[in-house]
């Protein structure tokens, strides 16, 4: 198995503060990688380093490298919006757009150019399903998503962000606002889409972290403390750190 | 019809406008194939435009002084009486021009000083430059002489000082014969009254003239534009128009 | 790589817009300052601004009574129409029952595009006489043209600030009522704050329009070109004397006009650095935090 | 004095001050819209509206001013919209916090300050003379464009500012580029607040007459094409009532502008309301 | 042990959407009440219900009674600002003002006329300490509340809200962002409050509504299946549904 992204020496600033510390990663292709670790602890943007997200805000500072299939994605050269349609992303708080649903879905087909009308409306429906939404707003396509529950915005934004099919899915606590037959379908659709996906996944769940991951990384205090298979983590973890924190003792 | 269609653009003082206007229709009545259009804007853009040959005929409605008229050719379509108004309360219904100058000049400020009610005296003068305060200045004032008292209100146009003297009982103010209505009291000066006789014999002094002005000696549908305004039909259509015409 | 191409297009057709607009200043300004600077040369800056008589016929060319007046008139206006306007924004915003908001709001829209002409012959034959018969005087004041320009940039300020309080996320609002917090208390300190970069726009569109604004103050100054004593005395503002006598004017009285238009652009340019300082100090960000 | 006040007290303080504000500003536009109603609406019928006038204005209709009135207002807001627009666009979203950006919006604060009839003059000066455009609808148009830009310009840009940045990154994340972001997102959410700058541009554009005193000529006639002159209503009524020529007439074209304003007010504000209505869910 | 809220044939509509159907319950005083259900459910309208936050939604209807000390909330003389007073709330999706982190927390104190500065500082310390936020914001008071992570943000709100001390405090998922030792922590601070405070919170875990509360309720589209003693409808629900719901085998 190849490694998809390779993280080397990333350190993120935020004006002066050091948010990320000498980040070495791999993550490996066509798998699942749980980041774990407390609040605040920089999961969050680590990986919106990895599809750029945190260029857009200003003070964002880093050193190192982040290489995706070998290519630098902070090289100049790099076309972000080619990058971002290979690396998808479910943000932390949901996000729906205030359009319709249906809109919210078929947007990312539409942008990618997308016209076939037929294409677009069974993709719209597929992604839904596979979000496990589509029974809640089968009957309101057309109604603003901004008119949905929390968890049922969450569940959108994981449909939408399916429905364009990148390479690398980043999803950043995509079951926090769900019940547990909701948090079920995503981990199996997270299954389902493994196979051809590479996805990251932040999760506080650590069950979760054990059910879908094979990889886990343990992030404190913006800094990889360890990471590795997830079975290996979980059971026999190297640091003692790591090990309070999964076993709850920590803090 | 278009190939052959002649335009005239006239441009300038906007108490001529009307004026122009309507000599316009009637002339494009007669020569369908000849465009005549009216801009304002005022006396000064009247002068320019006709030296930058934006508009073929300017129009002015005040002599011009020596600079402005180098170079361009005048011609007066029409005469315009300036009427001393008061408002319709005050019971004075003539005055001599030298009362009126020292009215003016601030010099009398209340109205029984001139055996009127009193009354502190409003003046309301036109602005600065205008054809009706130029005409004012000149044969009530004096040329340059003696200037209108500064505190005097000044507005801008000929309704403007109309309802300004309508709603103050003690102002007094000066305007275009053509525009005076029954809203306020035209006084007599010097024992005449302004009346479209009186300005066209001459006996009323307070008047202006309306000046069409060309780059040069006029040609083509312009001169006959011109000479037809001049003619008994256009001098007929100007006494409509509200203006007194050249020849009575 | 067509996309790309695409995007360079466009953010080269925007960055045109974008110049187009600095070239349209520079364009108006060059105008007016290529217009304008022979009389500043010919009568002297400082003659200029700060002579006392304005008397062309005469030779006289001192704009210093309508600086005042103008200052006076927009200070007046501003004191007045930036508190009603604001006022009445947020009582659309936020108090207002929704019927009453969607009449209120389109009509409050519409009293931009009744003409000054109008408003000057409303402020003659309406507001002129009352300010005499209460007042005194000849009823033509600084204080009139003040309040005829209080309601003419009631709709600039009030429309762009009720978009700016309405703009504000709802879930700012809700955590403030959350916590027991008045509506009052909660338009004070949250939302207005929010909404600050929005209300100060448009008390800056709103001074514009009330320094810009000829026509109607025309009607009601008596156009007097000396120092005011009080609100109720007659003056005259710098717009007027370039509108009330343009279109007579040539040569050095027309340069003289322009230069007091160079006046003005330099009074509205401190205006504006004052507003932008005190813009730039109360800098708040909203819709931001990115998570 | 809020200070001493109970927060209860100056909650119902307040409520009375906005209501009051509130009910002066209904107060306001009662006297000035009922004013020229009052004043203008005997004059107007079928007869007013449709034929042409007679005697500069003193009798007969309006019709070729209202032609003129959409004709230059629809030119201007063609024209300055995509200016303002775009400019705000790139101020915000492109331009970072640079010299440029701070130098273009006080340049447009600037022009947003400049007296409509130096506009005017600038116009005669450039468009008219300059251009060789004539006095002409497109010559006024262009002027009141130029004299609508900032405020489309500035308010388009703060309500663009204010699209909140969530919106942004979820376009982004899927690929969108740039521009299909700001087409597709920002612009649809900051509808409302950019249909309030061009409803303000454009009254104002659709009330000027310094700016087009000197520029659009004012021709009786209907104009045809965009090089013919024109009389668009506010300069109808303004020649109208200095000159002393019809004052019931000119309140009977004041009465006829402010139909058309509040109409066109009236059914763009419902539809951004039905718009955020259902873009927003509430 | 009494009832403090007590609410009584209630139905909620957004516009024709009947969301809330017929829910009669009572919650006691002094004593935390889960709320438990799949997302969509309805739980958010219900609390929002119980400070009138509803109101704000212009096409919010309802029909029913609530009742707080035995009053109804919706009843035209109550003031609504009281009632938030007396009843605060933790919203689903963190919404920290935008001011520095102090103000957040100062901002209620504020509000309801505190002057004492040094009171403020304590209070605030105090509220952010015992939502366990405090060593993470310590250094950085006065910086702006958007800066900080997801879960940072949750625990800002929720220290925000227990400054005030208000008598009922509504909890919408508080513990969503939150990794498990942040989640023992508030569960310690709901323990602690619900010696003085009534609670209400919404979670999707059933482990802490098993842990913390003494009542659930359990929400199905819109109704109310059942409710009562926690340790009794976690071990033997009486309604299928419940039984189905609590042990994952739903839908
Ligand atoms: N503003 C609104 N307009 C229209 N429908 C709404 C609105 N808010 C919520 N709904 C609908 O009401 C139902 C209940 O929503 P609610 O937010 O109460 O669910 P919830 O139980 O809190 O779910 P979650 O666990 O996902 O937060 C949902 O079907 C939702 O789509
Ligand atoms: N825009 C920002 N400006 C300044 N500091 C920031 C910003 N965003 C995040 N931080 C800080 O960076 C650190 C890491 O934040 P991050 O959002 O990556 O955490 P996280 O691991 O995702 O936490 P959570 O589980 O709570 O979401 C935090 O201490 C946070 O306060
Ligand atoms: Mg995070
Ligand atoms: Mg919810
Ligand atoms: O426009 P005027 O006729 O007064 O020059």
């Amino acid at each position: 198995m190849s490694e998809i992204i390779e993280v080397e020496d990333l350190n993120v600033y935020f004006d002066e503060a050091h948010i990320l510390k000498d980040i070495n990663i791999k993550i490996p292709e066509k798998a699942v990688t749980a980041l774990i670790g407390p609040s605040g602890c920089g999961k969050s943007t680590f990986i919106r380093t990895l599809n750029r997200m945190n260029d857009l805000i200003p003070m964002f500072k880093k050193e190192g490298k982040v290489l995706l299939d070998g290519e630098d994605i902070y090289d100049p050269k790099v076309d972000v919006v080619e990058l971002r349609k290979k690396v998808g992303m479910v943000f932390q708080k949901p996000n729906p757009f205030p359009k319709s649903i249906f809109e919210n879905v078929a947007y990312g087909l539409e942008i990618h150019g997308v016209e076939d009308k037929d294409k677009i409306e069974k993709t719209v429906e597929r992604s839904l399903k596979a979000a496990a939404i589509w029974d809640e707003v089968k009957d309101k396509l057309d109604k603003s998503a901004m008119g949905l529950s929390g968890g049922q915005q969450q569940r959108l934004c994981i449909a939408r962000t399916i429905a364009v099919s990148p390479e690398v899915i980043l999803m950043d606590e995509p079951c926090s606002a769900l019940d547990p037959i909701s948090t079920t379908k995503i981990e199996d659709l997270i299954h389902k889409l493994k196979k051809d996906y590479t996805i990251i996944i932040v999760t506080h769940n650590m069950q979760q972290a054990t059910r879908v991951s094979k990889h886990t990384a343990f992030f404190l205090n913006g800094e990889i403390v360890e990471s590795g298979r997830t079975d290996k983590l979980f059971i026999e973890p190297e640091d003692k750190r790591t090990e309070d924190y999964i076993t709850g003792r920590f803090g | 019809a278009s190939s052959n269609q002649q335009k005239i653009s006239i441009a300038g003082s906007t108490s001529v406008q009307p004026v122009a206007e309507k000599l316009a229709e009637a002339y494009m009545k007669e020569h369908p194939n000849v465009k005549i259009t009216v801009q304002g804007g005022g006396s000064a853009v009247g002068i320019t435009s006709a030296k930058q040959g934006t508009a073929q005929i300017g129009t002015s409605s005040s002599a011009l002084k020596p600079a402005e008229a180098e170079g361009l050719n005048q011609t007066q379509i029409a005469k315009d009486g300036i009427v001393i108004v008061v408002n319709n309360a005050n019971n004075l219904t003539s005055l001599t021009s030298a009362q009126v100058k020292s009215i003016f000049a601030g010099n009398v400020t209340d109205w029984s000083q001139i055996g009127g009610s009193s009354g502190s005296i409003s003046v309301i003068t036109r602005e600065d430059g205008s054809g009706t305060r130029d005409a004012f200045q000149k044969l009530i004032m004096g040329g340059n002489g003696t200037s209108i008292i500064k505190s005097a209100i000044v507005q801008s146009s000929t309704e403007a000082i109309l309802q300004s003297v309508k709603g103050n009982p003690d102002a007094i103010g000066y305007m275009s014969l053509a525009s005076v209505t029954s809203d306020v009291k035209g006084l007599t000066i010097d024992g005449v009254a302004p009346s479209e006789q009186t300005v066209s014999d001459g006996t009323y002094k307070v008047q202006r003239p309306f000046l069409f002005l060309t780059k040069g000696t006029p040609t083509g549908v312009v001169k006959d534009f011109i000479d037809w305004t001049m003619s008994s039909e256009g001098q007929a259509i100007v006494k409509q128009a509200g203006a007194t015409p050249m020849t009575s | 790589m067509a996309k790309k191409w695409d995007e360079i297009l466009v953010e080269k057709a925007l960055f045109i817009t974008a110049i187009s607009s600095i070239a349209i200043i520079v364009l108006i300004v060059a105008f007016i300052f290529q217009q304008g600077a022979p009389a500043l040369q010919q009568v002297g800056i400082l003659n200029f601004i700060f002579g006392m008589d304005w008397d062309p016929t005469n030779g006289f060319y001192g704009v210093f009574p309508m600086i005042i007046g103008t200052l006076g008139i927009t200070a007046l206006a501003l004191l007045m129409g930036v508190p009603l306007s604001i006022l009445c924004s947020l009582f659309l915003a936020e108090v207002a029952p929704d019927k009453m908001r969607r009449i209120l709001t389109p009509t409050i829209q519409a009293l931009a595009g009744i003409p000054s002409v109008i408003y000057g012959f409303f402020g003659l034959i309406v507001l002129v006489p009352i300010m005499r018969v209460y007042f005194g005087g000849s009823g033509f004041s600084m204080l009139a043209a003040s309040i005829l320009l209080t309601i003419m940039i009631l709709p600039t300020i009030t429309s762009i600030s009720e978009d700016a309080f309405r703009s504000i996320p709802v879930e700012y609002k809700e955590a403030s009522l959350a916590l027991g917090a008045t509506q009052w208390q909660t338009i004070r300190k949250v939302i207005f704050p929010a909404a600050l970069p929005g209300v100060i726009t448009a008390i800056i569109l709103g001074m514009g329009r009330a320094i810009g604004e000829t026509m109607a103050v025309i009607m009601v100054t008596g156009n007097v070109a000396q120092i005011p004593g009080s609100i109720f005395d007659p003056v005259r503002a710098l717009t007027s004397n370039i509108a009330l006598e343009m279109g007579y004017a040539t040569g050095l009285h027309y340069n003289a006009l322009f230069a007091t238009g160079i006046v003005l652009f330099g009074m509205i340019i401190i205006l504006l650095l004052i507003a932008n300082y005190i813009h730039y100090k109360k800098k708040v960000t909203i819709g931001g935090g990115y998570l | 004095m809020i200070k001493i006040l109970s927060p209860n007290n100056s909650q119902k303080v307040m409520n009375a001050v906005l209501w009051g504000s509130g009910l002066f500003t209904i107060f306001i536009l009662i006297v000035i819209i009922g004013y020229i109603l009052f004043e203008g609406l005997p004059v107007v019928n079928l007869n007013f509206l449709l034929s042409d006038p007679i005697d500069s204005g003193r009798s007969g209709g309006i019709f070729p001013m209202i032609v003129s009135t959409f004709y230059v207002t629809f030119i201007a807001v063609v024209v300055a919209t995509p200016l303002g627009v775009g400019a705000a666009v790139f101020l915000s979203e492109y331009a970072g916090e640079s010299r440029l950006v701070k130098l273009i919006r006080f340049g447009s604060e600037t022009l947003a300050s400049i007296p409509s009839i130096v506009f005017g003059l600038f116009g005669l000066a450039f468009f008219v003379v300059f251009l060789g455009l004539g006095w002409s609808v497109i010559s006024g148009a262009l002027t009141l464009s130029f004299m609508a830009l900032p405020t489309i310009l500035r308010t388009a840009e703060v309500s663009i500012e204010t699209v909140p940045q969530a919106y942004k990154e979820g376009s982004l994340a899927l690929g969108a580029t740039k521009w299909q972001t700001i087409y597709k997102v920002v612009l649809p959410a900051a509808i409302p607040g950019i249909t309030t700058g061009i409803i303000l541009g454009m009254a104002r554009a659709m009330e000027e007459t310094a700016a087009i005193l000197y520029t659009v000529g004012a021709a009786l006639s209907v104009p045809i094409s965009m090089f013919d002159p024109a009389r668009p209503l506010p300069l109808h009524l303004y020649i109208l009532a200095t000159e002393g020529i019809s004052l019931p007439n000119a309140y009977g074209t004041a009465a006829v502008l402010v139909i058309l304003i509040l109409g066109i007010t009236i059914v763009t504000n419902t539809l951004v309301e039905r718009y955020t209505k259902k873009m927003m869910g509430r």
